[in-house]
């Protein structure tokens, strides 16, 4: 039982039960050892770790990210250890954070995302896949799978089959005409989970250099500066699709405290992840579920369930 | 005052800490000191820091959440840290009221938003850091090796705390080598006065080289002072003189041509160093994958970076000198 | 002759000369007068009117607006007095500004924008139309057109039939997949100038109601926030079609000062707008000015147009 | 000091300026009163305000193009100007040194980002701002009319200004109805020794009333000072007593609820009378359409306003208040 006045801040994404709805973003937060002198991990609802590919990846040329205003800009390239090291050196580090980890999967081909799957499928600690199916900055980053439909329907496809009862969240590009027929397409295909966004393809040029300020040329935005069409694509998809189908989504773009976190809530996230604001200050994550925790008890919710998708 | 937060019991390494503005002082040429206090147990990690770590500052106000321009923190080297007030500010009289505990002195130079705003902080005001960050400069085993340190404008702060550092460890073989655009970078860390006529020849003129009675060399690329040009030349020229420093140990920080320069100059005189490297960071923590160098590495590294590159950040920002792969 | 070391900053936009670049953007400078107290309007490289539609609109339910990190969201609704009170009352006053005068217009159907721009073909000082076909705002902001390239081009064709020898302007909508395909059929179907990008579709939730802060509910974003995201989609857009077609693009999102402007003049703009930034500070128009013929000096370049699409 | 652009040669009448900070003292519960001076010519446009314009006043600084957060401008209105610093500041001494010109005086409480700023301006500071906005207050015809002035919170600075303009327009009849949250709110500009026992005794108590001979009555939400309750029951209440005020001219300023309020009250007692009214602005000159008010009015609008809506920025902020459409 709860203390008096204490409201539950536990979640579910499809049957992984969350402490509460605040995960961090992919990419941003390594494999979680980086943070630990900075925030109390324990306190996590979850941890989503840097994409993973099947084989190393050196990334992209320096420089590789940028700040623009209230943004940034990067284009890191997928830079990771890869599917054998990452299991050799990482997952047990991994296995000693006490919440929910989630492994986020990049790759070129279906083959690709299947094979890393595959070999993650079962293994402790992890308990469930993010697909990355947006990243702006490889051409092997799935954008190709995020922005066509029928080529994601049957990604998610193969990956579910490989998989079967894995958790699976789909991350869905912003870069797009209409992000519902991607969500639709993923939950069709039997993704359990959405998760959006990942960041919308942007420039930066040098005007003494006139170069491209990125090495890769073009790079991907975050942080407060998108939030507002983060927080309508959530609100879009929630409407369109996760609210009909029951599927819950995982919100991010551009959220820095729990004020944050609550509009995408309201607008139908079960849960949020924070990316560019943890390489501000990794102590947020935690600032951000206590400020929901005083939210809710202000208003005498006794669930943070309650306020999911409550937008008049 | 510090705060840490989701530490465990025993000492942190590091942590984010609020620490307040025990002074600023502007040194010439859009440079300023900056004194922080930090007060507490958890100032602690931080009294451990070595020299060529850094500090990732938050250059506004990070409670605000309604402003979030200029979003990232910006990095600077540690240039000095002493619980003695005085260390770090000899010809002040009087350790300013108020402030207790530790004191951590950056040197900055005011380019951008974030040091504009940092230079408006005063006496009393709050500033949020992380730190100790990076891996500092290793010291040679044996005290009595010679040692010289080659820095370039706002390279050289990383510099004066491995001269403090050493000086404590008992070296007494120190050289400190300064190069500026022009004088009013010393205007007010020089002793002009003692400016020797020959400008090869190591004298007490720079303050916070001295405080740890390291003699120094100045260059000036505008000629204005010290040996006429960039700082480099002047150590080839000294070395070519002075013999007995050849087989001295480099450590240098400051601009990446200069930093090539010196590492080409320590292989042509077969010298070991180190180098404090800069580079463009978002995180300063291993979490982005920002600020890669490229290193002479074939293999796959276990901390993230896959063949050639190495984060500054957390694998550097001191590397040795002959790893690196100047492009 | 240009005096020495005096820069030309002229460009054509089709067959109309500015004087230099900078142009006021559609929606933030009124018609014209609202600004003659805060900067000197001629030096303005032209002028771009807020959207006339055929009837007069009263606009959105307030809140109209909404600041956000580095941006603002706005849902003004094309709030106007209609095709004929501007005819009649705006058109004098706009006589009166000594340099280029393009009305921008908008419609809910074909048969709307034609006869708006059937009855402004030809009038004084009307030197060019700019079509708004991506106002996220409305049902009627011509959204569907900007989305579609098969019904944008049947538009731009049947404007075009109407208005022969008129300069026609088409805005796109960064709210779409691949916007090069829309640029392409804007082109191909007579569109003389391309201007982009108009705003993101975007929200902002009241944490305390639980509603959205916008009566409209969603609005557009523009401001800093957005410059990588537009920077991107023209640089995008110059090389794909702009280019290889000899067609001079407006590039607007988030200018506020000379260097952003530079940027898009390097990515291929061969004008810029202002928007946002005028809202704030009026005389950021002709500050901007100045600073690309500083930037021009400084770089010994005698024409601005040497430097149009010189990113490497 | 002050400059605008782009102007005719003839006197503007309004510009963007830069003024520099004279002062900023704190008043009681969040509020400051800032003091902004601006020297030369330009300024003269800023001389002829009208009480109930406002200024749109840049909460960051426009020249870092680097940092653009909060972006838009603040709205605030004119709560005095002279060139007599006596006159805006009765309680000190000797104005400060090095400036000389125009005095412009608002009083803002701290809220978000931008007042936030404004806060942490200090003595010599440059504050950029356009002004002066919108359309004041018109005066009645005859000086002997009553005036009643009734303000809450923030909504008071534009009636203190009011209340200077009627007076040196030789009105004499006037009264100020002040309401707060709470008497913190009315520390520093209250003379609490002063108030009557009975709270609907109108008295020289508040100061930036009293500077033009304008008696109060003070009301508090929370009962603390004054009559206990708003301030239109406090009016309400006077009115009802008082029946030689039953013909007076009402002005008002202040959040929504009140104005409301008010304007019912005025309708139910046949009173005529203005509302300066406040709204969400993002240009504050007419050039955004984001502030409209429904008002009662049926055809087109030639200026962009089609129908039922007004912009507060550029028709208001001072509306009659029979017009305004509360919902
Ligand atoms: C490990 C490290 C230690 C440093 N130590 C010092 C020091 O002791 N004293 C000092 O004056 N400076 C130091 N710097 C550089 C300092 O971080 C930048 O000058 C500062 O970030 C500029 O911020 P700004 O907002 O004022 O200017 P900006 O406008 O942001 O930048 C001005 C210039 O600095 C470059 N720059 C911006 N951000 C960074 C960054 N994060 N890292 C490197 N370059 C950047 C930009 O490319 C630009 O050319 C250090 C940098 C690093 C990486
Ligand atoms: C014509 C006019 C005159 C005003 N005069 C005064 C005055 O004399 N003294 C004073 O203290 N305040 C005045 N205000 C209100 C003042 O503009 C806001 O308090 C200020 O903009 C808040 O800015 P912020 O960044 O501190 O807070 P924010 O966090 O931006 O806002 C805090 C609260 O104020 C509201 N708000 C924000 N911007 C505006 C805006 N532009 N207009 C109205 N409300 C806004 C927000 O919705 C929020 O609820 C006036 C407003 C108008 C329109
Ligand atoms: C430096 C950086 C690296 C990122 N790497 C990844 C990645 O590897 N995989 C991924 O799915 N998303 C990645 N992202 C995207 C983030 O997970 C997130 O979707 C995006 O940044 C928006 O959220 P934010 O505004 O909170 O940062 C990265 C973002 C940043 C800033
Ligand atoms: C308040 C406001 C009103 C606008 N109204 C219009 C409009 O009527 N027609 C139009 O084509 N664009 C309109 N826009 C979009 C701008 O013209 C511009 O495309 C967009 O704001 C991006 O540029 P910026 O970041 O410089 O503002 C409006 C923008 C704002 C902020
Ligand atoms: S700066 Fe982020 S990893 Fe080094
Ligand atoms: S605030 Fe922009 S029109 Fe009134």
């Amino acid at each position: 039982m709860e203390p008096f006045n204490q409201p539950d801040l536990s979640v579910h994404l499809g049957k992984v039960q969350l402490a509460n709805p605040v995960l961090t973003a992919s990419g941003t937060c390594g494999y979680s050892m980086e943070l630990r002198d900075f925030v109390d991990l324990t306190r996590l609802g979850g941890f989503i770790t840097k994409s993973i590919t099947l084989e190393p990846r050196p990334g992209n040329p320096p420089q590789r990210t940028c700040e623009t205003h209230s943004g940034m800009l990067n284009a890191i390239g997928l830079a990771n250890v890869g599917l054998e090291l990452f299991c050799e050196e990482k997952i047990p580090l991994l296995q000693r954070l006490p919440v929910p980890v989630f492994v986020n999967v990049a790759g070129k081909t279906i083959e690709e995302y299947v094979a890393v799957a595959s070999r993650l499928y079962g293994l402790e600690p992890v308990r469930g896949l993010e697909l990355n199916v947006s990243c702006p900055n490889v051409r092997e980053g799935g954008m190709t799978f995020g922005k066509d439909p029928r080529l994601l329907a049957e990604l998610v496809r193969a990956v579910r089959k490989a998989c079967p009862d894995t958790l699976l969240i789909v991350k869905l590009t912003p870069n797009v005409t209409d992000i519902t027929l991607l969500a639709r397409a993923a939950v069709d295909a039997g993704a359990d989970v959405l998760s959006l966004v990942n960041t919308f393809t942007g420039m930066a040029i040098d005007i003494e250099t006139r170069k491209p300020v990125l090495g890769n040329r073009v790079g991907g935005l975050s942080g407060p500066a998108i939030k507002p069409i983060a927080l309508y694509l959530v609100h879009q998809v929630y409407q369109a699709v996760a609210k009909p189908a029951g599927i819950p989504l995982i919100g991010l773009g551009g959220i820095t405290c729990s004020h944050d976190a609550l509009e995408f809530i309201l607008a139908g996230a079960t849960a949020v992840s924070v990316g560019t604001a943890v390489l501000v200050r990794p102590s947020c994550l935690v600032q951000i579920i206590d400020g929901i925790q005083t939210y809710l008890i202000r208003y005498r919710c006794k669930k943070v369930t309650e306020i999911i998708g409550s937008l008049q | 005052m510090g705060n840490s937060i989701g530490q465990t019991p025993k000492m942190p390494r590091r942590g984010e800490f609020t620490a307040r503005v025990a002074d600023q002082i502007h040194l010439g040429d859009g440079n300023n000191s900056l004194l922080l206090a930090l007060a507490g147990q958890p100032a602690d990690c931080l009294a451990q820091a070595k020299a060529g770590q850094f500090i990732q500052v938050a250059c506004r106000d990070l409670n605000d959440f309604r402003q979030t321009d200029p979003l990232l923190r910006r990095p600077f080297s540690i240039a000095g840290i002493s619980k003695n007030y005085q260390q770090l500010r000899p010809h002040s009289d009087a350790k300013p009221a108020g402030f207790e505990g530790l004191f951590l002195e950056i040197i900055y130079r005011v380019l951008g938003p974030g040091t504009a705003w940092l230079s408006r902080q005063k006496a009393g005001d709050s500033i949020n850091l992380l730190g100790p960050l990076g891996n500092g400069f290793s010291l040679p085993g044996d005290p009595n090796e010679k040692v010289i340190l080659i820095g370039g404008g706002v390279g050289l702060p990383p510099l004066y705390f491995l001269a403090d550092q050493l000086s404590q460890a008992g070296f007494t073989n120190l050289l400190g080598f300064a190069g500026a655009r022009t004088k009013s970078h010393f205007e007010t860390a020089a002793n002009l006065a003692k400016l020797p006529s020959d400008p090869l020849i190591p004298a007490a003129v720079l303050e916070p080289f001295a405080r740890s009675k390291t003699d120094a060399i100045l260059a000036t690329e505008d000629r204005s002072i010290g040996f006429p040009g960039s700082i480099v030349q002047a150590l080839e020229m000294f070395l070519q003189k002075r013999s007995d420093w050849n087989q001295a140990r480099i450590y240098t920080c400051g601009p990446k041509g200069m930093l090539k320069a010196v590492a080409d100059l320590a292989r042509r005189h077969n010298l070991a160093g180190q180098v404090c490297m800069e580079n463009y960071m978002s995180c300063g923590i291993g979490l982005c994958q920002s600020c890669v160098v490229a290193v002479k590495t074939a293999a796959a590294e276990p901390d993230g970076t896959a063949g050639k590159y190495k984060l500054v950040c957390s694998n550097g920002p001191v590397f040795d000198m002959e790893k690196i792969i100047w492009d």
